[in-house]
């Protein structure tokens, strides 16, 4: 017979890609995909967050979503670390692209050229889009 | 004609498809993920830019500021209008045509 | 100036449904007046009684249904669109009517303008 | 005092327009467009269809719906001439960049240049589009 | 095989929904496991009682409902997504129930492959 | 990996995105209305055209047959499959990314 204490059941770490590829507020996509990263953020897991094509958009600092009434979610980016999520990466051809650098965004990410990025997707056990 | 486009020139087509219908003279409106075609500096700049001698291009202020963005970062020869302004436009336009 | 305004999409999903609300209200505000707004194809989850927002949201169902009580505005649900979608008489919310597409087309003839708002 | 058989009340008449630029099946605005039409025909009106961009797939010939037990609507355009929907107009541009030719379509439509597509649409009163 | 399947649209509106049926009844057929299907965005409107389509239509809410019965198949609502949306326990159909995020992402370490249906 | 592409070329970028980014030797399923990217003869052909010796890709044969297509238009190293084959390949390429 085992003893519970002794032999600890063996804990799955799965690679989550989390992929944001939406602008913010002309759909909700961006607000329930951040949603769902703050609760998997409880689990432990290898959590990665991409931001490339429009989803780069959803970090730009500066967004007044009070102005139309609509939630405000872009703060709750930054809560991010505090959830212990810290693999934050864009993608450098999509911010160039829409004209933006590091500096737009209201978070520290990590910036990928597009091949790199193709290889951090590749490594990964769960890919999740919205 | 009012023509509204609401959609990101990054993802759609939709404000491609507009210009190739819109006749000269036209007003086009710039909305919700359509203001990202806007912007100064952009790959996709030169839709609207190339555009502006043809059309009366307006974009809605409100959308740019939810999404972080200003007047000062918008093309030249696109004017940024509120709500207030969209509702004129409806008047002195006759007839809106959405592009969705 | 009098305006029949069409809401393609759902509420909270896309931004469709705001767009349409600003504008009414600005054309409210202005002195027009709007005769019907009409929800059609996701539009129609704009009248569900059951939706409940969180506390920091906007609620966009009560927004239309006091619109609707401020103003002669008649806020009309498609019943084919609505009945594929679940939105009946027992999910409508109140200050929403169920009715045909006749009365969007009726409504598209009598007004001054017509302004879709969609996806 | 008016007779009311003598001085019926004017009739007004606007020139409609509903645009289908959607592809059919992978949403439903083609469906609920078609089933839009079918009830303005009912009206004194001036009824145009125009079918442009991947608008023009919506009355591709052999449509199969059954197939993945999707309601089959392609059959209800040919219905449109028994409800006096005469003006039916496809753009000569989409469907050659679609590689596609009047024959591939379930009902007789009018080919328009994409300049007089314009031209029809800058005709219009009301102009609906999903 | 073991799967957990996301769909992300409404009903009838896109095909999302469809595909994610007709994806789940062939993997169910070639003898393979689905632990869980979960609806979030607009998916949770998969799971209204008070939809009714057309006599010539599918039936896209009692078909998930029936496929729950033959086959040990969990229908998961997301709470959040839902009560934005409307989709609460007074309008939950028959074989679906309300849930949290955090069982979708159990599911995604327990299952071994995810597959994401959407727009 | 298996990448789902869901959306039709004319309309939208995503299948562009996902050739941007998947790896050479990664497996493609053309599905929905992007099945409309694996047919011949139009102007977006050489989207998948140009691609077809990088990848594997395949195209949902009833998503084709709804559409009024069938295996006959379809460009060639493009594979035709029925759901059966779609549920083999999740199996055989392990990870799935949707690009909605």
């Amino acid at each position: 017979m085992t003893h519970p204490d002794d032999t600890p059941a063996e804990i799955v770490v799965k690679r989550f890609l989390y992929v944001n590829r939406k602008a913010p507020h002309g759909t909700i996509y961006a607000l329930e995909e951040l949603e769902m990263v703050l609760i998997a953020a409880m689990f432990e897991q290898d959590v990665h967050l991409a931001f490339l094509d429009d989803g780069v958009f959803q970090i730009k600092k500066n967004q007044k979503p009070a102005e139309l009434a609509l939630k405000d979610f872009s703060k709750t980016y930054g809560a991010l670390e505090d959830y212990g999520v810290e693999k934050i990466y864009v993608e450098k051809e999509s911010i160039e692209e829409r004209g933006l650098t590091p500096d737009d965004f209201i978070i520290p990410t990590t910036v990928l050229r597009r091949d790199d990025m193709s290889a951090l997707m590749e490594s990964m056990d769960v890919v999740l889009t919205a | 004609m009012l023509h509204l486009v609401n959609k990101s020139p990054f993802e759609r087509t939709n404000l491609q498809a507009c210009l190739n219908r819109a006749v000269p003279g036209s007003a086009i409106l710039l909305m919700e993920d359509a203001v990202y075609a806007s912007l100064r500096g952009t790959s996709q700049s030169d839709l609207v830019a190339g555009a502006v001698n043809a059309y009366d291009f307006f974009v809605l202020a409100p959308d740019l500021a939810i999404r972080g963005l200003d007047a000062s970062q918008v093309l030249q020869g696109v004017e940024p209008v509120d709500y207030g302004g969209f509702v004129d436009l409806t008047i002195d336009r006759q007839t809106v045509q959405s592009w969705l | 100036m009098d305006y029949v305004i069409m809401v393609n999409e759902g509420p909270y999903n896309h931004q469709a449904s705001d767009s349409a609300y600003h504008f009414a209200t600005h054309a409210l505000d202005k002195g027009h007046s709007i005769r019907r707004i009409f929800f059609y194809y996701d539009g129609v989850l704009n009248g569900t009684k059951f939706s409940a927002p969180q506390s920091d949201d906007r609620n966009i169902v009560k927004r239309w249904a006091a619109l609707a009580e401020d103003h002669p505005v008649d806020l009309a649900i498609c019943v084919a669109a609505g009945l594929r979608r679940g939105i009946t008489d027992d999910s409508l919310a109140d200050g929403f009517r169920i009715t045909g597409l006749g009365e969007f087309i009726e409504s598209c003839i009598d007004a001054e303008r017509t302004v879709v708002f969609g996806d």
